[in-house]
């Protein structure tokens, strides 16, 4: 197969990734739909590494999964003390981001 | 050949088809598990590119480890798809974002399309190598050329435990009253100072 | 020999230093005698160094003394130097002379003012600054002695400083001031790149050559060196603060405001008489403020009232006579009588004073009457004073002041219009000095009982300078004798010794009027100075015999006399309004100005151009701070659109 | 020796270290600490002085150590007579400056004197720096204690005060900053190395076009540090709400380093551009000298007084530096120094009456000659100094500005000779209302006079006062071989063509007015 083509296909995860992003409100969903476009960043990694025939991709897939487990314990962390405080996991709830 | 694309086929659009159902229903467990399908199914596609290693990992750490950790959390906030997640977006806005995103994957395709990659065939068909994605390989490169940021990684996973252990415990005492911020709603115009 | 010549003006800084930095701690007694030895021994120096000069061949009178450069700046040198030559002997004799006169009648005069220190030590200051400007080789040097001067009149004005009239004079002698070393200044850098030297002794020599055909120049120069001139030496039309400056203890009015710093213009313009007899037109400008003043400040003396203020119109009037001399070229005659001058009104300011100490501080001469058996030595040396200023011959301001109209008649820069203007003026000091006279000494006591108990003459320590003062104003006028009554070698004295200083100024003007100036010079024909002389003369006699008439005893034609012409009384009364012309046209319109830069072009446009500016930020980021909603979707929607046009932009645009 | 230069700019530092790590309730000690670090900055300062080799030509003390070198930023000091004088300058101010401040600083003390040793540093580091970035960053480093000084230790209207200081000082520097870039990437395209170094970046031929650009970035940024007209209006505010020694070391040192750039930075590096702005400069620094002297006639507060009349002064500067010939120059260098002299103490003595009564309006005083006699003289010092009377400081600066000015131009030097008229003006009638008349308001009445501190602080700078005024030589020796390099770098440039439509001028004429003309009109 034509790595092009799962190139493709990691493009589309990335987009609906972002689309839910952008449109949930639920935090948990969001932030699995971070996922969702991290693990699309993978597959491209992957596809160029079969594409140049070098296995460091694979590491640095690896690598990232190991950054995705951490990223994933501490986000949970997070929501789980914003829920804690404010009893919701409604992200429109939360606008501490600006001063 | 055929079957190469048949596989390459299912297991793409159901990557897809599961990744948008993440969202696009309310029960968040139901979210979990939508997302565990289409990471089964880029497993699928990691193992036809000659990734058998790391589509196990993927399988093994993604849906099985954090994946379960999703579901705990849900289920330690009780989470069940009913709550009350405020008004609608504006009705405008939702398709906008669509049609944003939309725009970006295909421009990211645009730009795929003009990469420099390598002749298609050249890597994978004509001459692969025996080694290229075996455990062994995985093992050796990582032990030796990438040592160092392993360590790192190691260290930042170190990190990642202390830091969710501290963020999610309980404030200790209790006469120290829980610092909340009440701008949860209404929007709240931020005094502003004036210069001059 | 002449590496004394430093210690001149250092001993009267050193004896300031000493009350200066001991302020309070010297004993009270002992302030005064420092001072006034500090003083006596500048003056014993001046001897050595005048007898020293004297010693010397004509043409060699000078001695100089370099200190170290003060500012060395490229192609620009400003040394402390010093120079003795005759005019400034003349000067230094005359500042150091009558200032330890004076110096010793304070002790008296001060002995009850709590703050004697500080008089004696500004007193010392000034003595060392009119040092500095006598003795000055260059014109920033006497520029420093200038404003030396200028900041004691300052400080002594107002020396009495709880006094608002006092404070209020101080400064307006400052500012005044100020205004005519603007046009000192301004004359000095004229000079400077015009010559490249500011050395009097360079200059001299090099003006003539370095100006060249460019009368013009010289002409400016000459002109702003004069508008300093007629601000230290209070011609019109900056003489408005020599009047209020009587605020100042007297002992400071006669040593500063009469006998020394006020004729500071006088000597500059002697002392730069080479550049004055280059511009013709600067001559005639002088000479006509000269006239101009000594008789507009004569006529303001006939209506005053308070004996300080007869006395300072006065001076203004006798600077104006000087100012005439110069004017005409005849700055002999111009040094001449600043000498006399500098005796009889130190006289008449200290015997004022001793007046003054005794009716307990009225100065108003309506109050006085008949002073003169309770003060006889005051009322002799007065008098003395009074007809020498008058022009009685066989004193010293006769001689002086006829020296000054012959010439103004005569020389080839002179008119006949001069000539009248100051014999009619001396008439009219004539009137006013009487006036003054029998106002305070003679006819009815008008002063209340409790002052008329207290009614003493003066301690000797005040009385002995006054009687000093009073032979000087006798015998000082026989060192210039005038032409008609020299016999033999007794001479023109203080002409020939100051022959060496203005011989270049004289020959660059002989080529100028050559064949007038020889004819003045042959012609000095005895009969004309006789007949100006007693034409001068005979005014002045009867102007006394007016004054006895109208004042001796009863006042009641005088006030037939001011109701008769009231109007021009009150004109005169009022010194012209010339104070409050100036107020209204100058100094409010700056002050209003001062207040619309401030209140509208400070605060309103160039702050609020800037809080304007201000304002926008902040309007704009009122309107802007809407985008920043605080929701992580709205954010991250900004990311992807960003990211949107980052690839686009590498997609399409290039 | 070790290097004195990085010695005089960073001990300030070390001691503020040192005061920051202090517990903050030992008063004592921490003003203890911040005097000495001061004091031994001044006498090294002295040192510095005294190895200071008049004749020598260039830069001395050079210390050149790469630092980021890919982008050719070196750690690069060096000082001529301009810098020496300055540094000396600042180095005892700062001494004075902590003193004046024992008492009446009650807050947050720790702070307070660790932000004074930190600007001390930024400012000796902007006099001696040679490298464009180091400058930059000394620079800015400067700004923000005194942001603080203003900001927290300030009167009723500190903050507004502060934030108009950084909001104006802010938008000068970017505007360097941009032409800062500019310049590096120039030089890099002329010669292909990069470089920070003032002296090398002084060497390359910009064209006219640009160097007007860059010319007017630089000049805003430092014109609003001097401050001229019409970029003052924030000055008067941040004097009047600085604290004391906030308002000496901004008038002493601060508003010096907008002249010192011209100097050092604008001179040389756009000579075109500066003879080409120079009749403008000098017509703003006699409107900023006249309207200075006239504003500052009608202030009610002493303190704004003193600030307007630092406008006029500072006027003068700018009008010595621009008329370019050495009289000039030498003169405004000067000058520099004495105003931070003069109006350093002007300023330490309105301080102290305010302490004593808390206000500074004028009309509350009246008659403090008879209160307190010791502080009417030193008063009256300074006021004559200000004024520019002949044997103090003022008058040297005044007069050689105005010489030079009269050589450049008769209407300019006449214009400006005014200004010497107006001060005696604004400050006489100030002196007159404060310290004369008799003792109107009854809270005068029992007003103390100066203590020991209090003129131990003062005689420093009445010695300096007198010492220039009557022997200025030593400081003239300094001084003049470094203008001498600033104006043959100004007449070397524009004797060579640098480029075709560029008349050669000559330095000390005024053609350069009709000279302007000539250059926009041929750009165009």
């Amino acid at each position: 197969m034509d790595p092009v083509a799962y190139v493709m296909v990691a493009v589309v995860l990335f987009a609906i990734g972002s689309v839910g992003v952008l449109i949930s409100r639920n935090i948990i969903i969001l932030f699995m739909s971070v996922e969702l476009a991290l693990n699309a960043a993978n597959l491209v990694i992957m596809a160029f590494a079969k594409a140049h025939g070098v296995t460091d991709g694979h590491v640095i897939v690896f690598f990232m999964l190991t950054v995705a487990a951490a990223e994933a314990a501490v986000g949970l962390a997070m929501i789980i003390t914003l829920f804690r405080n404010r009893g919701t996991i409604n992200i429109d709830r939360f606008s501490l981001l600006k001063w | 050949m055929n079957l190469d694309l048949v596989i390459f086929a299912v297991s793409s659009v159901v990557a897809i088809f599961s990744a948008i159902m993440v969202f696009a229903q309310r029960n968040p467990i139901a979210s979990v598990l939508y997302l565990i399908l289409s990471l089964l199914s880029q497993a699928v596609l990691y193992v036809q590119l000659g990734a058998l290693f790391m589509g196990a990992i993927l399988i093994i750490v993604y849906a099985g480890a954090i994946m379960v950790l999703f579901l705990f959390v849900i289920m330690l906030l009780n989470l069940r798809g009913t709550e009350d997640l405020g008004l609608p977006s504006h009705p405008l806005s939702t398709p906008t974002k669509i049609i944003i995103s939309t725009l970006f994957a295909v421009q990211i395709v645009l730009v795929a399309g003009r990469a420099a990659l390598p002749p298609v065939t050249a890597g994978m068909l004509v001459e692969p190598d025996p080694t290229f994605g075996s455990v062994t390989e995985v093992g050796r490169l990582m032990f030796t050329e990438w040592v160092y940021p392993l360590q790192l990684t190691g260290i930042l996973l170190l990190i990642a435990v202390v830091a969710a252990v501290v963020l999610a415990q309980k404030e200790r005492s209790e006469d120290e009253p829980v610092v909340t911020i009440d701008q949860a709603g209404g929007p709240a115009d931020p005094p502003t100072e004036k210069v001059g | 020999m002449s590496d004394f010549l430093y210690l001149i003006p250092l001993l009267p800084l050193i004896g300031f230093a000493i009350n200066a930095l001991l302020l309070g701690r010297v004993p009270r007694g002992l302030t005064g005698i420092i001072a006034s030895a500090t003083v006596l021994g500048s003056f014993l120096l001046s001897l050595v160094g005048f007898i020293e000069l004297a010693g010397l061949p004509v043409d060699q009178r000078q001695l100089t003394q370099t200190l170290f450069t003060w500012i060395p700046l490229g192609d620009f040198d400003a040394t402390i130097g010093f120079l003795l030559d005759p005019l400034s002997a003349i000067m230094v004799l005359v500042v150091t002379g009558v200032g330890f006169l004076i110096h010793v009648y304070s002790i008296g005069y001060m002995s009850h003012d709590p703050g004697i220190g500080r008089y004696f030590a500004y007193l010392n200051l000034f003595t060392f600054s009119m040092l500095t400007l006598v003795l000055a080789d260059n014109f920033l040097l006497m520029f420093v002695g200038w404003e030396g001067v200028g900041l004691c009149s300052y400080l002594l004005i107002g020396f009495w400083f709880q006094k608002k009239s006092a404070a209020d004079a101080g400064k307006k002698a400052f500012i005044v001031n100020r205004i005519g070393d603007f046009g000192f200044l301004l004359g000095m850098f004229i000079i400077f790149w015009q010559v490249g030297s500011l050395n009097f002794l360079e200059v001299n020599e090099l003006a003539p050559i370095a100006f060249g055909g460019s009368i013009g120049l010289v002409t400016a120069a000459t002109l702003l060196l004069f508008v300093g001139a007629t601000g230290k030496s209070a011609q019109i039309p900056l003489y408005t603060w020599l009047p209020d400056a009587m605020e100042g203890p007297t002992p400071v009015s006669a040593l500063i405001h009469a006998a020394t710093m006020v004729t500071a213009g006088v000597y500059m313009i002697a002392r730069t008489n080479v550049l004055f007899m280059m511009s013709p037109d600067t001559l005639l400008v002088v000479a006509i403020v000269g006239a101009a003043t000594a008789f507009f400040a004569a006529t303001i003396g006939l209506a005053q009232n308070d004996i300080k203020r007869v006395l300072a119109y006065s001076t203004v009037s006798q600077l104006g006579y000087m100012f005439l001399a110069c004017g005409v070229a005849a700055f002999t005659a111009g040094i001449f009588h600043l000498m006399t001058h500098a005796f009889f009104k130190a006289l008449l300011f200290l015997g004022a004073g001793s007046v003054i100490h005794a009716m307990s501080e009225e100065q108003d001469m309506r109050n006085m009457g008949g002073l003169k058996k309770y003060l006889p030595i005051t009322y002799i040396t007065m008098l003395i004073a009074t007809l020498a200023i008058a022009g009685i011959p066989g004193l010293s301001g006769f001689f002086s002041k006829d020296e000054i109209l012959f010439y103004s008649f005569t020389n080839p820069q002179g008119h006949w219009l001069f000539w009248l203007v100051g014999a009619i003026t001396a008439g009219i000091t004539a009137f006013y000095m009487f006036r003054l006279i029998y106002l305070t000494f003679h006819g009815r006591e008008r002063m209340d009982e409790k002052t008329k108990s207290h009614l003493h003459e003066s301690p000797r320590v005040m009385t002995v300078p006054l009687v000093i003062l009073a032979v000087l104003s006798i015998v000082g006028g026989y060192v210039g004798l005038p032409y008609v009554f020299q016999i033999g070698s007794f001479t023109n004295l203080i002409a020939d010794w100051l022959k060496p200083v203005m011989a270049p100024g004289q020959a660059l003007a002989a080529e100028a009027f050559a064949p007038t100036v020889l004819a003045a010079e042959g012609g000095h024909s005895t009969a004309l100075e006789l007949t100006l002389m007693a034409a001068s003369v005979g005014l002045a006699v009867i102007a006394i015999l007016a004054a006895r008439a109208l004042y001796k005893s009863d006042h009641a034609a005088v006030t037939r006399l001011k109701e008769r012409f009231a109007g021009v009384h009150k004109l005169l009364e009022n010194k012209y309004w010339v104070d409050e012309f100036y107020g209204a046209t100058i100094v409010r319109p700056i002050v209003a100005g001062s207040v619309f830069l401030w209140k509208i072009v400070d605060v309103v446009i160039i702050d609020g151009l800037i809080n304007g500016m201000a304002a926008l930020t902040a309007g704009a980021a009122d309107t802007l701070k809407f985008t920043q909603s605080g929701r992580v979707r709205t954010y991250a929607t900004g990311f992807v659109i960003g990211a949107v046009l980052v690839i686009a932009y590498f997609v399409y645009l290039r | 020796m070790p290097d004195l230069l990085t010695l005089v700019t960073f001990l300030p530092l070390l001691g503020a270290v040192i005061v920051a790590l202090l517990p903050s309730a030992q008063h004592g000690l921490i003003k203890t600490v911040s005097l000495a670090t001061a004091l031994l900055t001044t006498i090294v300062s002295f040192i510095l002085y005294a190895q200071f080799d008049p004749l020598g030509n260039g830069m001395q003390f050079v210390v050149n150590i790469p630092w980021v070198e890919s982008m050719g930023i070196n750690y690069h000091l060096g000082i001529d007579g301009i810098s020496l004088l300055l540094i000396v300058l600042t180095t005892i101010l700062t001494p004075i400056a902590i003193l004046s401040s024992w008492h009446s600083i009650t807050t947050g003390i720790k702070g307070y004197f660790a932000s004074m040793l930190l600007l001390t540093t930024g400012m000796i580091g902007v006099f001696c720096a040679l490298d464009l970035f180091l400058f930059y960053i000394f620079w800015e480093v400067m700004l923000i204690p005194m942001y603080f000084i203003i900001g927290i230790w300030g009167g009723q209207r500190r903050v507004y005060a502060a934030i108009k200081f950084v909001l104006f000082t802010m938008f000068g520097s970017l505007l360097m900053l941009v032409a800062v870039i500019y310049v590096y990437f120039a030089y890099q395209a002329q010669t292909g190395d990069f470089t920070f170094n003032i002296l090398r970046l002084s060497e390359i031929d910009l064209p006219l076009t640009a160097q007007y650009w860059l010319f007017g970035a630089f000049a805003l940024a430092f014109a609003v540090k001097v401050p001229l007209w019409p970029l003052h209006t924030w000055l008067p505010d941040a004097h009047v709400q600085a604290p004391t020694a906030g308002s000496v070391i901004l008038a002493g040192v601060l508003l010096k380093m907008g002249t010192y750039g011209f100097i050092r930075l604008c001179m040389p590096m756009f000579p075109e551009a500066t003879l080409a702005f120079a009749p403008w400069i000098i017509g703003l620094s006699v409107i900023a000298i006249i309207y200075g002297a006239l504003v500052s006639m009608v202030q009610k507060d002493i303190k704004s007084l003193v600030a307007f009349s630092s406008v006029s002064h500072m006027g003068f500067v700018m009008l010595g530096l621009f008329v370019m010939n050495e009289q000039g120059m030498s003169g405004a260098v000067l000058q520099m120094i004495n105003h931070g002299i003069s109006t350093g103490a002007l300023f330490l003595l309105v301080g102290m009456i305010y302490d004593r009564r808390h206000t500074r309006e004028i009309a509350e005083f009246g008659g403090l000659a008879s209160v307190m006699p010791v502080f009417a003289t030193f008063f009256m010092i300074a006021t004559l100094s200000s004024i520019g009377l002949p044997f103090t400081n003022g008058f040297v600066g005044e007069f050689t500005i105005l010489l030079g000015a009269y050589k450049a131009n008769v209407t300019v030097g006449v214009l400006a000779t005014t200004g010497v008229i107006l001060a005696a003006c604004y400050m006489l009638w100030m002196f007159q209302r404060v310290v004369w008349g008799k003792v109107t308001n009854p809270a005068n009445a029992k007003l103390t006079d100066l203590g020991l501190r209090e003129r131990i602080i003062l005689i420093p700078l009445v010695v300096l006062i007198f010492w220039i005024g009557i022997y200025p030589k030593p400081l003239f020796d300094r001084i003049e071989p470094a203008v001498q390099a600033n104006l043959l770098v100004l007449t070397e440039r524009l004797d060579g063509p640098v480029n075709a439509h560029q008349t050669p001028a000559s330095v000390d004429s005024l053609e350069f007015v009709t000279q302007v003309d000539e250059a926009t009109k041929d750009d165009n």
